[in-house]
């Protein structure tokens, strides 16, 4: 059992993932010096649609998604359960291709990608084969360690700070919602937190709502330091904006480039994405098919993503267009439109089931 | 007549076949005592494993006041058992020959027709001395022995409660060796004590020599770097970690304790800790931590600096650490491996030396050969400087065996550094905390009261709080996690 | 390429019998099922004909989509 | 646990490929540290030729006693190319170890560059990771060839000399703004807006002195750089040049706080003034429809520097305070009206309008039919360690 607190900062931490490395500089492409207004409001979203997933795990206390399905539908709830594990694997290899990518760009030009995607998925699979536990704590446990370097950096790099770069401030109220993939993006996928809920103890709810609202304050925070920092020009061409920043951090005169080190603890986000992700598919897994053993099967998730993530996509610009294009329904199709039908039938189930028992 | 013809007979045939029984020892004793009434009382004991003194002081002429004879031994006393002759010729032998083999005196009262074993165990040994692998500035010199016997009184004698427990165990087929299960009554969660009890009696050995025969047994995962359960040698350390709930185990024959459950962080207070200022313990506590840091990161950071992320490094120093590599033929990682290996060399042989020779050899060829290789070119001076610091850094650490996984961890990290730089350095971390956190020791998780978090017992983890400060009837969360389940 | 069918496939295989010599079949079952897919993609890839995924789903949305509307 | 060591063995399969090798790894000694770039771009034939000055680790001082004594604090590579890109690689005809940038204290590119524009090869910094643009921007006037040629003397690498007498002439003389660094020049001309960079040329020189001689010479304007002067960029363009006194009111109107030293006209001499100044707010307001621009400059006046006159009584102290004001307020709009009228719009009003009215169509008319009013707020706050002066005729007047 893992606590509140812990499903709290796994909502948080898995909300930031891949965000602050791939979506900002889209944000502030769109939205200009308003951008940092947009997580808030896909945030909104995202704590709708997390209503509506709490309202499908209040309706059969103690099952995840995955036992739901196959109780609303019986068998065909497992194809459900396939479609759920399809999901958290994709949704695992686009983590670990931006990771890649953002690593091959920035500090480890030349290392081949998928030495990132088997290094991670080893150790995610370790923590993963150990179960629930471990993965919260892993993440209490990491949490000060990362949170605490990336807001000191952010904060020292402050003496850059220029006010002229947030004006003029809300031109075009719509742009902020001009980025709809970013409802998909970061928010939906944290329906995959969802596979941890019967493992919590208590106030679930509270926590998974807000940990999503305090990560899309912390993204908007984000978006609009570096905005403030590097000016939305910069911003929105450069693609790892959060990069550029803690690149022209200067701790004194002495430290000049500590944006390695800055970096190697920023992609513990992702990592922990990753890891819960891996832990929502083992999951569906071991609820689909009630294996009795672990390791094989983490080794063939390895096997799978790691291979995946070299082809989920072509390149990054191809990806960004099919993403803008598909992401949005994409998502939905996973995490709106199965829930409310599962919903739906769950309820006609439970009236018609009362009413034959009442006659 | 024929009568006590068979029956010294028989005594003499039974202390004949004990003599067989263990091989006819040069040690076994076996002498007739005559009593005031003039029956003959055969008394049989091994004179290397009895205290001579009570032998002819006290059985000897109890014997001749026929003592014996008036009072029989009260069923169930340890120092004084008693057979009825009668029964089975085999048990008989076996019991009377077991009982030569614990130190015991047989003896064999023909006229009654008893045998009584009486417990006159002295076995040799040292003395109470200085705990040599935790010494400490202030606080008790006591340490334990070998004796389990001079070892309970130390305990007793710092605890005088009714509520100390002991458990007798013997395990081992051969050594029989006496292991005991220490807690306080009350204190200590019974789920606990009986979880430890479980695991004594499901051990399968046919000798215990050393606590660490019943750890590597008892402890929770096998395959870990760090100790599950504490040892110590100081009867004060295992008083206080008693009167905290926990249980001990001592092990006859080793002055080393074993105590569970322990947890990550108990692993850098030392006794000392507790007999000093509050805010010096504090410090010193802090001090540890960072060391425990440095100890396991720093060579590794030191390569992934240097052969992967250059730009970390300021200018100035990064141009004289490359004017000190012009020349050098191994890459920094080779470097820092051999340095680190031939430190570890050194330290063994320091260790294994006769103690004159000893720390003199150690620092001497450190120093010497650092020195030397520098000169020579075979090794950057910062390199040195790094393997020295991580080797002074590791002997901070209060517990020994956790000094020991410290270094397993280096060296995996300096080789996750020299593959993939600071990026393996992160994953072998992550593994680490992955690792930490899934441990469990007892039950109770290693990383208590982190990670499940219990932020009333942080005074006495991150800080050393005042005692007056501090309750002194709350338990420890990892005991008290354990009572509530 | 030599370190897929040397290394990988060999490993499949081993893990594989080894879960058959465990009794655990449906196990078996599982993880041949799922390393198996990881298996081609990796042979798609180094033979240079990789299946991109998302080009795959945004297809397989593209059908839905009238078939969802209508 | 059998499970458990077969997990070990696989994972130790899998990672067996990953310890083979190791990719991105570099030696500490296998690297050229980049001290200071130089870029020009030939207008005639297009080539672009890039000087690259290597620290030379062995002159460091951990190995200042190594055998060879006195070597050059860095070297200078140069190589030509069509592109930036070309120029990258080709400088390993000439360079034994791997370019690395991350160090590198300042770049400079010759007037001539700049002139044309240096769009591509700011894009091209960019597009590199590696490359940090947090880095001052100098503009050789005269032949870059020579500045990158040229040791200094006291502070031996070049790049460092020049940046920490940027820093200097920021804190005491407000000859250099904070606002000189690459990306500055790409924000600011991404949003159409001014920068003003600082330029620097070689002194006269005798032959072609090596850094030992450089240092045994004790006349130290000979044979080195000086700092000097502005270049106003536009658009990626350089469009003129400000001299050391424009470069100080320039700095005043756009909110630099440092030191600095104005000759006041003063009765029938003048006085010499140390001001500080304590930063400048624009205000837009609307006067008959057209857009005012308020800009009030708040100055520290001390009496340090003062040596021809000290105020006494109340009504002096008031009198130089108005003074001053006066004084400097002519000076800056005489400075305005004169940069105006080459179109150089160094107060930038028109970021200013961009951000305060970004309603109006056409920015540029605006701003340059925008009035300015400068006012200035002096305060006499410091003073000498004198309470009067020494009288007595032998005075300069």
């Amino acid at each position: 059992m893992i606590s509140r607190g812990q499903y709290y900062l796994l909502t948080v931490n898995f909300t930031l993932g891949t965000t602050l490395f791939v979506t900002i500089n889209g944000m502030i492409e769109e939205a200009g010096p308003d951008a940092w207004m947009m997580p808030l409001w896909a945030g909104a979203y995202g704590m709708l649609a997390a209503l509506l997933w709490i309202a499908l795990l209040r309706s059969s206390p103690g099952k995840s998604p995955v036992e739901i399905a196959r109780e609303a539908w019986g068998p065909a709830g497992a194809i459900v359960g396939v479609l759920f594990l399809i999901f958290f694997c994709l949704i695992a290899s686009w983590t670990l291709r931006n990771l890649s990518d953002f690593m091959n760009v920035t500090i480890m030009p030349k290392t081949p990608p998928s030495i990132f995607h088997i290094m991670f998925l080893l150790v995610a699979g370790y923590a993963v084969a150990q179960g629930s536990e471990t993965v919260g704590r892993l993440n209490a446990v990491v949490t000060p360690f990362l949170a605490f370097p990336f807001w000191a950096s952010l904060a020292l790099a402050t003496a850059f700070w220029d006010w002229e770069r947030l004006q003029p401030a809300f031109q075009d109220p719509w742009a902020i919602i001009r980025f709809p993939s970013l409802l998909g993006f970061p928010f939906m996928e944290t329906f995959a937190l969802t596979m941890l809920w019967p493992r919590v103890k208590s106030g679930t709810a509270g926590a998974l709502l807000l940990g999503l609202a305090s990560a899309a304050l912390s993204i908007s925070v984000v978006v609009f330091m570096v905005i403030g920092l590097i000016g939305p020009e910069r911003a929105a061409r450069i693609n790892y904006p959060i990069y550029t920043v803690v690149q022209e951090v200067e701790l004194g005169q002495v430290l000049v480039n500590i944006h390695s080190v800055l970096t190697v603890t920023l992609i513990t986000l992702i990592f922990i994405k990753l890891m819960v992700l891996l832990y929502a598919a083992f999951e569906t897994i071991g609820q689909l098919f009630r294996p009795a053993s672990r390791w094989p099967h983490l080794l063939a998730f390895t096997i799978l993503i790691s291979a995946s993530s070299l082809t989920i996509y072509e390149n990054p610009i191809q990806n960004g267009i099919l993403a803008a294009a598909h992401t949005f329904i994409y998502d939905s199709l996973h995490t709106l439109l199965i829930p409310v039908l599962l919903l739906i039938t769950l309820k006609v189930r439970r009236a018609l089931g009362g009413r034959s028992r009442r006659s | 007549m024929g009568r006590t013809s068979r029956e010294r007979s028989l005594g003499a045939m039974l202390a004949g076949e004990i003599r067989t029984a263990l091989g006819n020892p040069p040690d076994l004793v076996c002498r007739t005592v005559i009593t005031d009434e003039g029956r003959a009382v055969q008394c049989i004991y091994l004179e290397s494993l009895i205290d001579k003194r009570c032998i002819d002081e006290f059985i000897v002429d109890s014997i001749r006041r026929n003592a014996f004879a008036e009072e029989p031994a009260t069923p169930g006393d340890p120092f004084m058992r008693e057979l009825p002759l009668q029964a089975l010729r085999g048990t008989i032998r076996d019991e009377a020959s077991r009982a030569v083999v614990a130190g015991q005196c047989v003896l064999i009262d023909e006229a009654k027709e008893r045998i009584c074993l009486v417990d006159t165990f002295d076995a040799p040994g040292r003395q109470v001395e200085e705990p040599k692998t935790e010494p400490t500035i202030r606080g008790s010199f006591e340490g334990f022995t070998e004796n389990i016997r001079i070892n309970i009184g130390l305990v007793r004698k710092r605890i005088q409660s009714r509520r100390l427990r002991f458990e007798k165990m013997a395990i081992g087929s051969r050594s029989r060796t006496v292991v005991m299960i220490v807690w306080m009554d009350g204190l200590a969660p019974q789920t606990l004590v009986q979880e430890m009890r479980r695991r004594l009696a499901a051990i399968r050995t046919d000798s215990v020599l050393e606590s660490s025969y019943i750890e590597e047994y008892i402890q929770g995962r096998i395959l870990s770097p760090f100790p599950t359960l504490l040892n110590t040698e100081r009867p004060d350390k295992m008083a206080a970690h008693l009167l905290e709930g926990k249980v001990a185990v001592m092990v006859d024959g080793t002055p080393f304790v074993l105590i569970a459950p322990l947890t990550f962080f108990e692993l850098f207070s030392s006794a000392e800790d507790y007999y000093q200022r509050a805010d010096i313990a504090t410090f010193i506590r802090w001090i540890r931590l960072i060391s425990f840091f440095v100890a396991v990161f720093a060579p590794s950071l030191f390569v992934a600096a240097t052969t992967f992320h250059q730009e970390l490094i300021p200018t100035e120093l990064l141009i004289s650490l490359s004017a000190q590599r012009e020349g050098v033929p191994m890459p920094a990682f080779l470097e820092v491996m051999l340095m680190e290996i031939v430190f570890e060399i050194i330290r063994e042989a320091g260790l294994r030396m006769p103690r004159a020779v000893g720390q003199a050899l150690s620092i001497v060829g450190a120093i010497v050969l650092g020195q030397a290789a520098v000169e020579a070119g075979l090794i950057s001076a910062a390199v040195v400087i790094v393997v020295a610091v991580t080797g002074i850094t590791n002997f901070v650490v209060p517990v020994y065996s956790f000094g020991m996984s410290q270094r397993l961890l280096r060296f995996t990290f300096i080789l996750l550094a020299g593959f993939m730089g600071l990026f393996g350095v992160l994953c072998g971390a992550l593994l680490l905390i992955a690792h930490l956190v899934s441990l469990k020791s007892f039950g109770v998780p290693y990383m208590t009261p982190f990670a499940p978090a219990y932020k009333a017992d942080w005074q006495d983890v991150l800080v050393r709080a005042p005692r007056p400060w501090m309750d002194p009837n709350r338990l420890p969360a990892s005991i008290r996690r354990l009572k509530r389940h | 390429m030599w370190l897929l069918y040397l290394g990988l496939a060999p490993l499949i295989v081993l893990i594989a019998a080894w879960l058959i010599r465990r009794k655990m079949y449906r196990d078996t079952a599982v993880f041949a099922a799922i390393s198996l897919a990881g298996f081609g993609l990796w042979a798609s890839v180094v033979h240079d004909r990789p299946i991109f995924l998302n080009t795959a789903i945004s297809r397989i949305l593209m059908a839905l989509m009238p078939w969802t509307a209508g | 646990m059998s499970r458990r060591s077969f997990a070990i063995a696989a994972i130790l399969a899998l990672l067996s490929p990953l310890l083979a090798s190791c990719w991105d790894k570099a030696e500490i000694n296998e690297l050229a540290l980049v001290s200071m770039v130089g870029l020009d771009r030939n207008p005639d034939n297009g080539l672009l030729t890039v000087w690259m000055q290597i620290i030379n680790p062995a002159s460091g001082t951990a190995a200042q006693k190594s055998p060879g004594g006195e070597q050059a604090p860095v070297y200078t590579y140069k190589v030509s190319a069509k592109s930036s890109a070309e120029t990258q690689l080709l400088i390993y005809k000439l360079m034994p170890r791997k370019m690395f940038v991350h160090h590198a204290k300042a770049i400079l590119m010759s007037e001539r560059t700049v002139k044309r524009g240096i769009r591509d090869i700011l894009n091209f910094t960019e597009l590199m990771p590696d490359a940090r643009s947090s880095v001052p921007l100098l503009i050789a006037d005269g032949p870059l060839e020579e500045v990158m040629r040229t040791f200094t003397p006291l502070e031996r690498n070049p790049a460092e000399s020049i940046e920490s007498r940027l820093k200097l002439l920021y804190e005491y003389a407000l000859l250099s703004g904070r606002r000189i660094e690459m990306r500055d020049v790409i924000e600011r001309s991404a949003r159409r807006d001014i920068a003003v960079i600082p330029m620097i040329a070689p002194t006269p020189r005798t032959g072609n002195p090596n850094s030992w001689q450089v240092n045994a010479e004790i006349d130290a304007n000979l044979n080195q750089l000086e700092v000097g002067g502005g270049a106003v960029i536009r658009d990626y363009r350089m469009v003129g040049r400000l001299s050391d006194g424009e470069l100080v009111l320039y700095n005043l109107l756009n909110g630099a706080r440092g030191r600095f030293v104005r000759l006041v006209p003063f009765r029938d001499g003048h006085l010499s003034v140390s001001m500080n100044s304590r930063g400048a707010k624009k205000k837009l307001e609307w006067r008959n429809g057209k857009p005012f621009v308020r800009a009030r400059i708040r100055v520290d006046i001390s009496t340090i520097a003062m040596s021809e006159y000290h105020p006494q009584t109340m009504d002096e102290i008031r009198e130089l305070e108005r003074l001053v004001e006066r004084h400097l307020a002519e000076e800056l709009t005489a400075f305005l009206d004169k940069t105006r009228g080459k179109g150089w719009d160094l107060l930038r009003v028109r970021s200013l309008l961009r951000r305060k009215a970004p309603k109006l169509e056409d920015l540029d008319r605006a701003a340059d039919e925008a009035e300015i009013g400068v006012e200035i707020e002096a305060r006499i706050t410091g003073m000498g360690n004198l309470s009067r002066l020494y009288e007595g005729t032998g005075g300069e007047r």
